[in-house]
C-alpha cells in the first residue's frame, strides 16, 4: 500500500474561532490532497472530548492512520489516548492546546492563551493610562476561557482598571448581546469593554449602538475576524486593535506534518505562535479577505 | 306500524371477522321508521359489533347495508351521520379533558368565519341537556362528570342530531329508572315522529316495556326478530341463552350470620361522604343502595384506600388503617370497580397480564411465572365464562367480557371482604345468574361481600341486607323481607326521616351514626 | 385551570428584579428585555398549538439558524440585481415565511403521513437544519451584506410609540394565536386531537389536517421570529438558536399548556416566556451569583416558578 | 408489536458499514463501537424503564457529568490518605452508586411527590448538574491524579476473554433490565402505570413508588456509567455527556418504546443505541460526507431506521 493515511481531528465548529479553523482544516486538506497524491487524510470533528477520542480510535481502528494532527478539545482527557497513539509509533501533531504531558508529542504548534490574555491586558493599561472601569466578556467555560482571563487580569493588575463584572458570553454573539444589554443596564458608567473575542465584540457593539450609550470607549475582541481586522485598519475609534489568534495555526501544522510524512525534512519540534497586538498600523498584514472568519 | 313499508335501514347476509375469528355470520335484519328495535343477545354475542357496522364505524367484512332498499357502503361515520344514522357508544365516545359544551359540538362546531360562536353553543348546550333532564354545566370538563351524566350527554349529542335513525348501545347500563324513563320519554316522541330507534340492553324489563320489535342474537347470528307484543322476559331470556333459565337469585341461606369482621365508624370522605358506620358479618351479601351521587361509590372507595378519607375501621376485630389500596389487600379487603374502563382494565394490555396485575406482588415473588399465568387465565375464563379471542387486547373484548374479566381479576387476590360496585353492569341476564350463585357461594364459603348497585332488584334478590345511602350519608338499613323496593326508593329519597311516613310494606329502621345487624329471625 | 398560578410566579420575579436592581424596571430595560424575548416568544406560540394537539417540535432552534442563513444568502446574492431597498428585505422575508412553511410542512408530513413519533423525526430535522446552517456559513459566519444590514436593522430596534417592533409583532401573534386557540373552530380541534384523537376522528375532525396544520404554524411563526432575528446583528451560524426548543417547550408548559396535549393556552406561554427571560436578565443584574452558577440558579428558578404556579392551583 | 423491525434497520446499516470498509467488522472496530456506547447504553436501560411508565428524563447527561466530577473530586481528595489502590477506587464507586441514587431521587421526589411535570424538574436539574460541574472545575476540567488514573484505566480498557469491561457490564445491565421489565414483578407494574396510572392505582399498585423506584433506578445507572466513563478520560468537563440525555431518549424510542408509556423493551432500547452509535462511526469511516454534514446525514439516517423500523412493521 502506497499510500499514507494522515488523521486530523478537531473540535466542531461551535463558535466563531473555531469555524475558521474549521474551515482552514478543510481547505488545507482539499489542497495537500491534490498536491501530495501519496496522501490520504482524514478530518473528524468532534463536540465533545468523549466524542473525540471515539474519532481517533476510529482512526486507528478502521483507516490505519500513520500520524495524527489532533487540537485537543480538553487537554487531560485526550492526553491518555493520544500518548498511547504515540506509543504505538503513530506520528503526533498537536496544535493549540498543549497535552498535559510533556513530551508525546512529535510536533507541537502552540498557540499561547495566557499571553492573549496578557497582549490584551497590555492593550488596556496603554489605552486608559488613568484607570478606568470595564466589562467582559468571557467565552465557553473551559480552561482555555481561564488561562486567558489570569492572562488578563496579571497584565493589568495595580494599573487602575477595574472589572464591574464578567459574564459568560459563550464565544457566541447572541448571548453576548444579551450579557452587554444587561451590563449596560446596570452600570451607568462602563469605560470599555474586554469582549476577548470578535464574535462576542461584534454582539456586545450592537447592544451599544443600540442603547445609544456614548461612555464607552472602545471594545476589544480578539482572534482577528476580517471584519474586526477591516475596522481597525480603516481607524474605527470603537474598535482600535485586535489581537491575534489564528485559526489558520492548524493549517501550519496539518501542512508541516504532510511534509514530515513526505520528506525527510526535520519538522519535529515546538513551534509557538504567539499572541500579537493589531493596530491600524499594522492591520493590514493580519487582513485575510478571502477566509470565512 | 305493522304495516308494510320499506325499512329505512337494513343488514343484508353480513358478515365480520376480525383476523381469523368470524364473529358475525351472515346477519340479516330490518329497521323501519317509527320504530323502536331492541337487538338483545349474550355478552359478546356481536351486538356492539352490529350495531357499528350500521352506522359507519367499521366496515362489514361482507354483505351489503341497504339504506332505503339500495345498497351504501359507509366509508367514514361522517358518510352515515350526513344520512342521518346516529349512533351513541357503549363505551364512552367522549373527550374527558374537553368541557360539556366542547364535547357536545365536536366536529361540528357554530361558527362565524373562523371565531367560534361560544355563547350560543353554550346555550344550545344547556338545552339539549334540559331536554334529558341533565344539568351538567357545558363549561365543565367533562372528567368531572359522573358516569351517568356522562352517559345523558351523549344521549343529549345523539339527539341533538336529528337522526332518522338512532343507534344505542347500551345506553341506560349507567342509568338509574328515573334517567331511564327520562330518556324513554324522548325516545317515545322520536319514535312518534318517524325516527328509527335501535337499542340494546341488558335489562330486559326496559325491552319490555319500549321495543315494538326484538332482535335476539347468539353467537353473531340472529335467532329470533320480530315483533315484541307477546313474546314475555322469560322467553327473551331463554332465546339469548339457548337453554332453560332457573330463578335468577340464589336462595338465601336461613342461617344465623357469623361474627363481624368488619367494622367502620365515622368514616368520612371529604366532599362526598359523612359519618358512615356499619358492620358486616361473615358470610353475610350486604347491599348498599342510593340514588345516583348519594356517595356509595366514594365512601367504599375511602374504606378500600383510594382516596382520602378519615374514620376508624376494625377488621377481624383489629383496628387498622388504611392509607392506600395495598394496605386494605393486606387485610383481605378488596373493591371491584364501577367503571371498568378507565379504572378497572388496561385495555390496550392482553386478558393475561389484566387478569394477574392486582394479585401479582402476592402471588409471584420477584419473577413472573409465565407458564402459571396463563393458567390463571385459563381458570378465569372457565370459571367466568369469559368469551373472546385469548391474544385480543381487552378494550375489544365485549363490554359484559370485559366486566367478567374484571371480576376475575378481583378474585385473583382471594379476598375475605369484597367490595363490588355495579357488579353485574351490562352483563347478560345468564351470566347475571352466575354472578349472582357466583357472589353467595363466596359468602356461603365464610366471603362477606358488600355489594353496591343501582338496580333495585338485584339488592332485593340478593342480599341478606341492605344499607339506604343519602347526600353523602347513611340513613337507614333494610334486612330479609323488609328489603323492598318501596322501602329503599323511602330511605334513598329522605321520605322515611319525615314523622308519620313509616306506613307501608317496609319497616325502615332509622339512620344512626352506627347501624348494628339486628336481623329478625 | 388556574388563572393565576403563572402570574404569582412572574410577579415574585419582578419584585426580585426591582429590588435588586433600580434600574429593572427601566424603559431601557423592560424594552431589552421583551425584544429579546421575542423570538422565542413568537416560536412558542406555534409550540402552544403543536403541543396542545398532542405533538413535540425539537427541532426549532436549528431551523431558526438554518432559516436566517438562508434569508441572509439570498438576500445578499439579491443585492447586486435588487440594490439596498425594500424589495430586497421583501424577498428576504418572503424566503422566512416559505422556507418556515416548507420545513413545517415536512415535520408534519414525517409525523402525520408517514407516522413516526415527533420526537424522532424532529430530533432528526434539528440535526438536519443545523448542520445544513454550518455547511453553508463553511463553519463560519453568514453576515448580511453591511449597507442592507443598516437598512434591515431598524426592523428590531426602531418602532412605534416606543414599543419596538418586535415587541409589537409578538404582541400580534399572542394576540391573534389566543383567540384563534380559545375562541377558533381551528383551536377546538387541535385541543380536541390532543385530547383524544380517536373520539376527535370520530366526530369527523380530520386529525391528520389539524397536527400537520399546527406544525406548518409552528414552521411560519419560526420564520416570522427569524425575520425579527436577522435584523439584529445581522448574522447567522451554527450556533444562531440553539437550544431555543427547550426554551419554548420550557415556556409552553411553565404557561400551563399540558405536555401530553388537550389543553393549552397562548398567554401562560407569554407568561412561561417572560419568566425564562427574566430569570437570566436578573443574573446578569446581579453579582450575588458565581456566573458558573448561573445555570444552577435558572434551573432552581424554573422548578420554583412551577412549585409556586402549582401552589396557587391548590391553594384556590 | 414488532420484533424484527429495529433489527432490520440495524442490519442495513452493518451491510453499509461492511461495503465502506473491510476493518469495519474487525474485532478492533467493534469492541471501540461497544464499549463506547456502554456509557449511553447503560443509561438507556434506565431510561426505558422511566419512560415506560410514563416519565421523562433530560438531566442523565448533566448527571452523568456532575456524578463524573464528584467521583474525581472526591478520588484526588482521599489519595493522600489511602495513596493508589483499590480502596481509593472502591471509594470512588460507592460516590458515584450513591450520588446517582439521591440524584435519582431528587428527580423522582419532585415529579411524584411534590408532582411537577418530569419535563420541567429535569430540565431544571439538567442545567443546576451542568453548572455545579463547571463551578467545581472552576470553568475548567477536572482531571483525576495521574498515577491513580493508571491504575483506574483497565477498568475500561482490558476485560475478560478479549472483551472489554464496558461491553460486560453494559451486557449484564440489558440482560437484568430485560428479565426484569418483561418478566419481572416490578416491570410489570411500571408498564400498567405507564399503560394507566388510575388502573394501576385500582389494581393496588403503589404507582408514586413505582414512578419514583424508576428514577432511581435511572440515577443508579447514571452512577453506573460513570464508574465506566471516568477510567476512559480521566477527567470531567463542562461539556463531558452532553447531549446524552436525547441520545438515551431517542435509542428507547427507536427500541419501540411508546414516549407516552405504558410499553417498553429494553433490548429494543440495545438496538436503539447500536443503531446510533454505528451511524457515528460509519461517518468516521468514509470520506464521502464534509464533516459539516455529519449532523445531517445523521439525522437523515435515524428518521431512515424508524421509517425502515415502522416498513418492516406493516410489512408484516
Ligand atoms: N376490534 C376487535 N378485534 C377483535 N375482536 C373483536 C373486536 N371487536 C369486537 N371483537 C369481538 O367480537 C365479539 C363480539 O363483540 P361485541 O362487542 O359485538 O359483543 P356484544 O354483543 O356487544 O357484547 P356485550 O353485551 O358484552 O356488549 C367479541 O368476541 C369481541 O371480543
Ligand atoms: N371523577 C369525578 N370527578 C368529580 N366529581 C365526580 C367524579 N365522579 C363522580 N363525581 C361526583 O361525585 C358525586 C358522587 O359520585 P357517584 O355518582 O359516583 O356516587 P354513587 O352514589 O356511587 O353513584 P353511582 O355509583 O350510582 O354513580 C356525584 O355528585 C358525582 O357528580
Ligand atoms: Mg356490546
Ligand atoms: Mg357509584
Amino acid at each position: 500500500q502506497d499510500t499514507t493515511v494522515i488523521g486530523v481531528s478537531i473540535p466542531a465548529a461551535t463558535h466563531g474561532w473555531a469555524g475558521g479553523m474549521n474551515y482552514h482544516a478543510q481547505a488545507t486538506v482539499d489542497r495537500l490532497e491534490e498536491v501530495y497524491p501519496q496522501l490520504d487524510f482524514v478530518l473528524a470533528t468532534a463536540s465533545n472530548a468523549a466524542e473525540q477520542v471515539n474519532d481517533i480510535e476510529d482512526m486507528v481502528a478502521t483507516r490505519d492512520i500513520a500520524a495524527l494532527v489532533v487540537l485537543p478539545f480538553e487537554s487531560e482527557p485526550l492526553t491518555g489516548p493520544v500518548q498511547a497513539l504515540s506509543e504505538s509509533g503513530i506520528w503526533i501533531t498537536v496544535v493549540d492546546r498543549g497535552l498535559s504531558v510533556e513530551g508525546i508529542e512529535d510536533l507541537y504548534v502552540a498557540g499561547d492563551n495566557p499571553g492573549f490574555g496578557r497582549v490584551s491586558g497590555e492593550f488596556f493599561t496603554q489605552a486608559m493610562p488613568d484607570g478606568g472601569q470595564i466589562v467582559v466578556l468571557r467565552g465557553i467555560p473551559t480552561t482555555i476561557d481561564n488561562e486567558r482571563l489570569a492572562g488578563f487580569e496579571e497584565a493589568i493588575e495595580g494599573s487602575g482598571i477595574e472589572i464591574l463584572a464578567a459574564e459568560h458570553g459563550n464565544w457566541n454573539r447572541d448571548d453576548s448581546f444579551t450579557v452587554m444589554q444587561d451590563f449596560l443596564s446596570r452600570y451607568p458608567q462602563i469605560d470599555a469593554v474586554w469582549a476577548s473575542d470578535d464574535d462576542m465584540a461584534i454582539g456586545a457593539m450592537a447592544a451599544i449602538d443600540a442603547a445609544g450609550r456614548d461612555d464607552i470607549q472602545f471594545v476589544l475582541g480578539g482572534a482577528g475576524m476580517k471584519e474586526m481586522i477591516q475596522r481597525t485598519m480603516e481607524g474605527d475609534e470603537m474598535v482600535p486593535a485586535n489581537v491575534t489568534y489564528p485559526p489558520a495555526m492548524i493549517a501550519t501544522a496539518i501542512e508541516m506534518t504532510a511534509v514530515g510524512m513526505t520528506s525527510n525534512a526535520p519538522v519535529s519540534g515546538t513551534f509557538t505562535i504567539g499572541s500579537v497586538l493589531i493596530t491600524p498600523e499594522n492591520a493590514e498584514q493580519y487582513y485575510y479577505p478571502d477566509s470565512p472568519f | 306500524m305493522g304495516v308494510a313499508v320499506t325499512p329505512i335501514l337494513a343488514l343484508d347476509d353480513v358478515s365480520k371477522h376480525f383476523g381469523p375469528v368470524e364473529v358475525l355470520h351472515g346477519l340479516s335484519f330490518a329497521l323501519y321508521p317509527g320504530e323502536v328495535h331492541a337487538l338483545i343477545g349474550e355478552n359478546g354475542a356481536g351486538k356492539s359489533t352490529t350495531m357499528k357496522i350500521l352506522a359507519g364505524y367499521q366496515p362489514a367484512s361482507s354483505g351489503r347495508i341497504l339504506l332505503n332498499d339500495a345498497a351504501v357502503t359507509f366509508d367514514t361515520m361522517r358518510d352515515a351521520e350526513e344520512q342521518g344514522i346516529v349512533m351513541i357508544h357503549q363505551e364512552f365516545n367522549l373527550a374527558e379533558l374537553l368541557t360539556v359544551e366542547q364535547n357536545m359540538f365536536l366536529g361540528r362546531e357554530l361558527r362565524r368565519g373562523p371565531f367560534l360562536r361560544g355563547a350560543e353553543m353554550q346555550r344550545q348546550t344547556r338545552e339539549h341537556l334540559a331536554r334529558v333532564e341533565c344539568h351538567a354545566d357545558p363549561r365543565a370538563p367533562v372528567q368531572e362528570l359522573s358516569n351517568s351524566d356522562k352517559q345523558m350527554l351523549e344521549i343529549a349529542k345523539a339527539l341533538s342530531r336529528d337522526a332518522r335513525v338512532l343507534i344505542m348501545d347500551e345506553p341506560t347500563a349507567v342509568l338509574t329508572s328515573n334517567e331511564t324513563e327520562i330518556l324513554f320519554q324522548q325516545v317515545r316522541a322520536l319514535r312518534e315522529r318517524g325516527t328509527a330507534v335501535m337499542f340494546t340492553s341488558h335489562k330486559l324489563d326496559e325491552v319490555k316495556a319500549i321495543a315494538d320489535r326484538v332482535t335476539i342474537m347468539r353467537d353473531g347470528k340472529v335467532v329470533f326478530s320480530g315483533p315484541a307484543e307477546g313474546l314475555s322476559e322469560h322467553d327473551m331470556a331463554e332465546a339469548m341463552v339457548g337453554r332453560e333459565l332457573s330463578d335468577l337469585y340464589p336462595a338465601r341461606p336461613e342461617t344465623v350470620p357469623g361474627e363481624v369482621v368488619l367494622r367502620v365508624r365515622d368514616l368520612d370522605v371529604p366532599g362526598h361522604a359523612r359519618d358512615i358506620g356499619f358492620e358486616l358479618h361473615r358470610g353475610e351479601i350486604l347491599g348498599i343502595a342510593g340514588l345516583v351521587g348519594s356517595g356509595r361509590t366514594e365512601a367504599m372507595e375511602g374504606l378500600c384506600g383510594l382516596r382520602p378519607a378519615t374514620g376508624a375501621v376494625e377488621i377481624e376485630g383489629e383496628p387498622v388503617t388504611i392509607r392506600r389500596p395495598s394496605d386494605a389487600l393486606d387485610r383481605g379487603l378488596c373493591y371491584l370497580t364501577e367503571d371498568r374502563k378507565t379504572r378497572g382494565l388496561l385495555l390496550d394490555k392482553s386478558m393475561r397480564e389484566n387478569v394477574t396485575l392486582q394479585a401479582l406482588p402476592r402471588r409471584a415473588g420477584m419473577m413472573i411465572d409465565r407458564a402459571g399465568e396463563e393458567r390463571i387465565l385459563d381458570e378465569a375464563i372457565r370459571d367466568f365464562d369469559i368469551r373472546g379471542a385469548r391474544g385480543v387486547r381487552v378494550g375489544n373484548l365485549s363490554g359484559g367480557n370485559q366486566q367478567k374479566l374484571l371480576l376475575a381479576k378481583v378474585m385473583q387476590s382471594e379476598p375475605r371482604i369484597l367490595v363490588t360496585d355495579e357488579p353485574t353492569r351490562g352483563i347478560d341476564i345468564g351470566t347475571k345468574q352466575q354472578i349472582y350463585r357466583f357472589l353467595r357461594g363466596l359468602a356461603d364459603r365464610g366471603t362477606s361481600v358488600i355489594v353496591v348497585s343501582s338496580e333495585m332488584q338485584e339488592l332485593i334478590g340478593l342480599c341478606d341486607r341492605v344499607l339506604v345511602m343519602r347526600l353523602g350519608r347513611i340513613t337507614g338499613q333494610l334486612a330479609g323481607r323488609d328489603i323492598t323496593e318501596r322501602g329503599i326508593v323511602r330511605l334513598a329519597m329522605g321520605i322515611a326521616q319525615e314523622p308519620g311516613s313509616r306506613t307501608g310494606q317496609g319497616d325502615v329502621t332509622p339512620a344512626s351514626n352506627t347501624i348494628d345487624a339486628d336481623r329478625p329471625t | 385551570m388556574t388563572v393565576i398560578g403563572p402570574v404569582v410566579a412572574l410577579i415574585a420575579l419582578i419584585v426580585i428584579g426591582a429590588m435588586l436592581n433600580p434600574n429593572f424596571l427601566g424603559y431601557a430595560n423592560l424594552t431589552n428585555v421583551l425584544s429579546r424575548s421575542a423570538f422565542i416568544g413568537i416560536i412558542a406560540v406555534g409550540m402552544t398549538f403543536v403541543i396542545t394537539a398532542g405533538g413535540l417540535d425539537l427541532s426549532v432552534g436549528s431551523m431558526a439558524a438554518f432559516i436566517a442563513g438562508l434569508m441572509i444568502v439570498v438576500m445578499n446574492a439579491a443585492l447586486p440585481v435588487l440594490g439596498v431597498g425594500l424589495p430586497v428585505i421583501l424577498l428576504g422575508v418572503a424566503t422566512a415565511l416559505i422556507a418556515g412553511l416548507i420545513a413545517g410542512l415536512i415535520n408534519g408530513l414525517l409525523i402525520t403521513k408517514v407516522g413516526i413519533e415527533a420526537f424522532i423525526v424532529t430530533l432528526g430535522t434539528m440535526g438536519i437544519y443545523r448542520s445544513l446552517v454550518t455547511w453553508m456559513a463553511d463553519g463560519g459566519t453568514l453576515s448580511l451584506d453591511f449597507g442592507l444590514r443598516t437598512f434591515y436593522r431598524p426592523v428590531y430596534y426602531d418602532g412605534i410609540l416606543g414599543i419596538s417592533w418586535p415587541i409589537i409583532v409578538f404582541a400580534l401573534c399572542v394576540i391573534v394565536g389566543e383567540i384563534f386557540l380559545s375562541r377558533g373552530v381551528f383551536g377546538r380541534h387541535v385541543a380536541a386531537t390532543g385530547a383524544n384523537a380517536e373520539v376527535a376522528h370520530y366526530s369527523s375532525v380530520n386529525t391528520t389536517r389539524v397536527r400537520l396544520a399546527t406544525y406548518v404554524l409552528l414552521g411560519l411563526l419560526v420564520g416570522v421570529a427569524t425575520i425579527m432575528y436577522v435584523p439584529r446583528l445581522g448574522s447567522a451560524s451554527q450556533t444562531t438558536g440553539i437550544l431555543w426548543e427547550l426554551e419554548a417547550i420550557a415556556a409552553v408548559i411553565i404557561g400551563g399548556t399540558y405536555l401530553k396535549g388537550g389543553f393549552g393556552r397562548v398567554w401562560g406561554t407569554v407568561i412561561g416566556v417572560l419568566i425564562l427571560s427574566l430569570i437570566e436578565n436578573i443574573l446578569n443584574l446581579t453579582d450575588h451569583v458565581s456566573p458558573y452558577l448561573n445555570g444552577a440558579v435558572q434551573g432552581v428558578m424554573i422548578i420554583l416558578a412551577v412549585i409556586l404556579q402549582r401552589g396557587a392551583k391548590t391553594g384556590k
